[in-house]
């Protein structure tokens, strides 16, 4: 458990930020610029000291304004990436690396050094000066640095911002198995929904220093009335699944949920690992009769069961698939056209490709679900 | 250039003794007492900041006779040394590296706290974040990171202590092979006819030793540089 | 063998460095002497220095020093004298008289020793007040550290003229003696000498008995001293 | 015309960049971390001196090493927003702000103190410090001082990195408005396709210390030999359209381009408006029939000219659209069931809704495009 | 506390105005000079930073010496500034200050060059790419992110004003309401018998003149330091 409930009065700014959340898994924080994210993750950290109130993880108090608690950062063992690197100048890239780490308790799920060296590609690095880096490199060094520190639990602020796509490819799922292998707790601040959902099981919305919700990421994700907080490109449903299957010929992989099996590109995972699928409602559209002779692999059959309004050219669906919502967005010309209301039977067609890497993430280790559909034939997603 | 003659090399071996002593006794002790200044707040720190001052505002011939007054065979420290360790440094070249230390301590300590001041202290959270107490963060980012100010503070303590006369002559006398450091020396000179060559070449002892020290400190300040980046 | 320690006055450093000398060449033992102002040096000694002789150039330290104690009462005697000289810029014609000093600095200024700590100040004032001249030069002087400051003052032609010991006078090449005042128109100019209570070796004696001694009187007289002893001070 | 032809060694790192294009419009430096896009953007400004070459802007050489020419940064005018925010420490944000503003040349396309100030929403933080800012706030202020100083270039070196998605979606107009109104060009580092293809009309592909590519957007996205730079995820074609046509009552615009016309969500523009779109390969679906009572608005007959070779799962396939290519991704389990293969007649789908904001970018205002479809009735894309 | 008598007050006041202008006419100097050290290579800086450090190194006197053999009325700069000003140093409370300023100059281009190098040259090239020259850049950036390192500059230059002594009573003699200063009367009370007492009353004077000071300078210090942000 997490539990945050803090005040903190900064100039103008009034933070009072109250949540309470497993700690397994990832925790995102995200919410506009200036909310206040960073002040909350300085707080955990020990390095803003909260005007009132408590902070505790696992059940140990590291703050509690009415007992007198304040661990100092030191032993908190609370890993720190900052939003800016804040490399020691003094010490070479591998001395930044090395600070941590020879710090660091011993044992127990302590993490390799050349491993992070090799995953974070920082070998031809290792001499260099901090201010010698690109920017994009630098960060790359502190997340190695406060990885190797061993810490109990990960605070990431923006942490692969200034990244490129690939890198930051590369780097995601070191940060699940940091979730999942290692069991580190992470707490991640970030402005992409698409790494929110990758990694994240427990969303905490922040608005104007106040959290204005908190919990699992597939529900606040398909909460509509979340969606000035969440943002409308990013509207989706998260859905927890299940590998179900594999064919390897076409190289895809089976996912089952609860309204079904959804094909997407190969994942290299073992039959029955627990992902959370995204399927953003822009990826999803609608035919009042299944495709015939269509390149998209995934149609589903179900109901209409709530129609958003919006009022502009782009009208959200929230369809009712088996036991699982899913979220289409169409124009209202389209919605006229067809005469979708509630309740209409619909074919939703989801692109294989659209379900990409980036919208995959793997639950936190401890998440067990077992998808409706797990027992059904290997083929038995509604049509292709 | 020139060969030194035994009162030339005595006077300079013995100023450099003294000098090293006073940089070596005096900069962790105004290294600790610049840290203090510069980032804890207590009781009384006003008046500490006062007190480093004092030498540096009153003539050196009357920070000289409060040493003697304090640290003289009947003075309350000096007393107490005595008995305690056995320790004379009252007309001992000890004593003469007291007294530059003394003079030299409010240069050492401005210099070192207004470096320790520029130490970007989001730099020592990260270092606790990474499990780092705050005496091992002084030890391995701000004491880093203060390194060309610990060296300008030696550097500043070294050529004070070098030119050092009021103090020393008032309270460790001006004792040939003891207490006779090259500014004492040269006064020496002055004080005798056909004096004024030797004092020239005394004078200019000093101050090629001084730009060594100099020449050396800037190298070193240049390496310092390059390793933490401007 | 551990050598004496003489606490000298810083006047007299080359003629003492000059007798310690021929001491020493005669081989009864090493000594060294510690030279700066007479008012350090006695309070140094008060204080447990580890001087074994005292030199002093002026009888008010020497009183103040026997007041607490810090001297061998008996062993004190009046070793030199100086004369107090007017000095002038070596390439500077010289003025009339010691009267005609006033009209002889017109703007510029006498340089003396502080008269309220340098000995040679307070003589210097004594002797001008005597001739009748102290009011009309009393904003005209500048005072020195020490004789040797306002020596310098005269030797870099900063001042136009100097009131200095004798034996000051010699130091400097770039002055000369103008004028010399009459020794009834100040107290007399003694160093008093004193071995140092509580520190009676047999060697600091020997050293002692020496600086007595004709050989040294003939050192200290070639280096512009006076060993004759002065009348008793009004 | 910006000119660059540099060559630069910086310890290990070998700078050797060639490259000339127009400056009008937005010029996109696109690379991985660290091959060396901020070391180019520094010798443009004048912050980091070029062993050897040359660079000209529009005729004006401000460097040349032949000919020893290196003019000061100062007199080169041009604004950069750095990696790092950069503020000054001993100004407000409003002293900031007014930093280039004093210095800047009067009149003739100097921007609005208070219209900056507005639009990037800082008008409570004009009495802050710098160190009282959030992440997302400093970079704010850096944008609006390099603004007011009214620079003849700006460089923008991931400017975006550390702002949420609305404030990115404030901000990205203000600064194509810059480009078309004010005519300012502008030199922008991304590692966001998104951001690009919305405001470049040029590309330059970096790798490794050189320059791989430069050239139009346009040409640069659809070529597949740089897949690996420009990133698999991004594929798709960017092509150049027109505004043709409203139709207010579903709140569509309609875009005409080489292929037809386009629906998109209403744009605020004139017909004749020119414009980028961008058609991600992953948005377009493919099938042998024209779809019926389907959502999806746009499709387009054409075809099949390409098909590439990836070997994994998807298969990108290049489309022949009236005059204009059009990217698709599809599974490879539909290649092979559709039996597509160069020459077969296809139908392309795509939704209206995935040609959103972040795709369209309005090119520079001395672009002119006029499609053919434009003499076309409003209604002639093929069937919905 | 207690009433100042004449002399005292004539003394306080002196070494008011002495040390003022000490630093007054040394602080710019001092700013120029440290930041050619700091950011400037050129021929003769080694020398020039020698030079600087010269006053530490000498023993006071011979500083006041060498001063009044080249501002003298025959030395070569004494001569230029009476023929072409008709300014005399000598005998003067300007010889004073300028005494002064020469033997507190190097503390404050120490002080000054430290802080310029610890400010962050890329904050430099930004204000250069929004139009500022070098010069501007100068007086807008680098002045005042050094504004710490000249208050110490400062600081540690009146502080050493204040207690200025052996170059002083060298170079321009001890006038009492020219050029005694409360150093100058100190001393000469020190070597009266019986004059501890009025000594004691000058050094407190002089104590308290720097504590003044040197709390002025710390609120300084707070509200730059508020300013700048650390
Ligand atoms: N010392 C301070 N004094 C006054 N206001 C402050 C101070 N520090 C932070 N703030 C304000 O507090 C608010 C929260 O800042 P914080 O850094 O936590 O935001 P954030 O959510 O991390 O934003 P971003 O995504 O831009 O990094 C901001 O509006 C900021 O301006
Ligand atoms: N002073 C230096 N010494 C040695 N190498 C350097 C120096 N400065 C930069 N580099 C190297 O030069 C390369 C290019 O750096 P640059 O900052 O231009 O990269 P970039 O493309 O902007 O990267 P990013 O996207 O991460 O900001 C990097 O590999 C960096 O490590
Ligand atoms: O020898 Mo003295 O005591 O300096 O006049
Ligand atoms: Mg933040
Ligand atoms: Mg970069």
């Amino acid at each position: 458990m997490l539990e945050v409930s803090i005040v903190k009065r900064l100039g103008d700014f009034d933070l009072d930020a109250e949540f309470a959340c497993e700690t397994h898994g990832v925790v995102a924080l995200f919410g506009r610029s200036g909310v206040g994210k960073t002040t909350v993750v300085n707080a955990l950290a020990g390095l803003v000291r909260p005007d009132s109130g408590r902070i505790a993880i696992n059940g140990t108090t590291l703050f509690d304004s009415s007992q007198g608690i304040d661990v100092p950062p030191e032993r908190r063992r609370i890993g720190y990436v900052f939003q800016e690197a804040r490399l020691f100048p003094h010490y070479s890239v591998r001395g930044n690396l090395r600070y941590g780490l020879r710090r660091a308790p011993r044992g127990e799920g302590a993490i390799d050094f050349s491993h992070v060296v090799e995953l974070l590609g920082l070998e031809g690095l290792l001499h260099r000066r901090p201010r010698d880096l690109s920017g994009g490199e630098r960060q790359r060094v502190a997340l190695g640095r406060a990885l190797l520190a061993n810490p109990r639990v990960l605070l990431m602020d923006e942490p692969l911002a200034s990244l490129d796509q690939p890198r930051k490819d590369e780097i995601l799922p070191f940060i699940e198995r940091l979730r999942d292998d290692l069991q580190v707790p992470i707490v991640y601040v970030s402005h992409a929904m698409d790494e929110i959902i990758r990694l994240a099981d427990t969303l905490v919305l922040m608005n104007a220093g106040h959290v204005a919700a908190a919990g699992p990421v597939e529900d606040l994700t398909g909460r509509l009335d979340l969606r000035p907080l969440t943002g409308r490109y990013e509207a989706g449903a998260a859905l927890p699944a299940a590998v179900v299957g594999h064919e390897r010929e076409y190289g895809l992989t089976q996912l089952g949920f609860a309204g079904g099996v959804l094909r997407v590109p190969a994942l290299d995972l073992p039959i029955g690992a627990q992902l959370r699928v995204r399927i953003r409602a822009r990826d999803v559209a609608l035919a009042l009769r299944p495709p015939e002779e269509c390149s998209i692999l995934n149609v589903f059959q179900g109901t209409v069961a709530e129609v958003g309004e919006d009022g502009g050219a782009l009208v959200d669906l929230r369809l009712d698939v088996g036991d699982a919502p899913l979220w289409a967005r169409i124009t209202a010309k389209s919605l006229a056209e067809l005469g979708l209301c509630p309740g209409r039977k619909v074919f939703a067609m989801v692109k294989a490709v659209a379900v990409d890497r980036h919208s995959l993430g793997r639950r936190a280790a401890n998440a067990r679900f077992v998808p409706a559909g797990a027992s059904l034939p290997p083929d038995a997603g509604s049509g292709d | 250039m020139f060969a030194l003659s035994d009162l030339e090399a005595e006077a300079l071996t013995l100023s450099l003794q003294v000098s090293i002593w006073a940089v070596g006794i005096g900069l962790p002790a105004a290294l600790f007492v610049a840290w203090l200044l510069a980032r804890r707040e207590f009781p009384g720190k006003t008046l500490l900041n006062g007190l480093v001052h004092l030498p540096l505002v009153l003539p050196p011939v009357v920070v000289g006779y409060a040493l003697l007054l304090l640290f003289g065979r009947n003075g309350p420290i000096g007393a107490w040394l005595d008995s305690a360790f056995g320790l004379t440094v009252a007309f001992t070249w000890q004593g003469a590296a007291l007294a530059a230390a003394v003079m030299a301590f409010p240069l050492m300590v401005r210099a070192i706290r207004l470096s320790i001041e520029a130490v970007d202290t989001r730099l020592e959270s990260a270092a606790r974040t990474l499990g780092a107490g705050r005496a091992e963060v002084f030890f391995t980012v701000t004491l880093p990171l203060t390194a060309p100010g610990i060296l300008v503070g030696a550097i500043l303590g070294f050529a004070r202590s070098l030119g050092e006369f009021g103090a020393t002559i008032t309270f460790v006398s001006n004792i040939p092979g003891e207490t006779r450091t090259l500014p004492l020396a040269l006064y020496s000179l002055v004080q005798t006819p056909e004096g004024e060559a030797g004092a020239l070449r005394l004078a200019a002892i000093s101050v090629i030793l001084a730009l060594a020290a100099l020449a050396g400190s800037e190298l070193l300040a240049r390496q310092l540089k390059a390793r933490v980046g401007g | 063998e551990e050598p004496v320690t003489v606490f000298a006055a810083a006047s007299t450093t080359d003629a003492m460095s000059a007798v310690i000398e021929a001491y020493e060449a005669e081989g009864i033992g090493p000594v060294r002497a510690s030279f700066a102002a007479s008012s350090t040096l006695a309070k140094q000694l008060a204080a447990g220095a580890p001087g074994e002789i005292y030199l002093s150039a002026n009888t008010a330290w020497m009183d103040w020093l026997e007041d607490r104690g810090g001297i061998a009462a008996e062993s004190r005697m009046i070793l030199l004298s100086n004369e107090l000289v007017l000095v002038i810029p070596s390439d500077a014609p010289a003025p009339k008289s010691l009267t005609d000093l006033p009209a002889y600095l017109g703007d510029r200024r006498l340089a003396m020793g502080d008269p309220t700590h340098v000995p040679a100040g307070r003589y210097a004032k004594a002797a001008l007040e005597h001739l009748g001249l102290w009011s009309d030069l009393r904003d005209k002087t500048a005072f020195g550290s020490d004789v040797r400051v306002a020596l310098a003052l005269v030797a870099r032609g900063e001042a136009a003229a100097g009131v200095v010991y004798s034996t000051d006078a010699r130091v400097s090449d770039a002055v000369r003696i103008a004028e010399r005042f009459p020794s009834d128109s100040h107290p007399p100019i003694s160093y008093p000498l004193a071995l140092v209570d509580g520190r009676d070796r047999s060697a600091a004696r020997a050293f002692y008995k020496f600086l007595r001694s004709p050989k040294a009187a003939e050192i200290f007289r070639s280096h512009g001293f006076r060993t004759d002893r002065p009348e008793p001070a009004s």
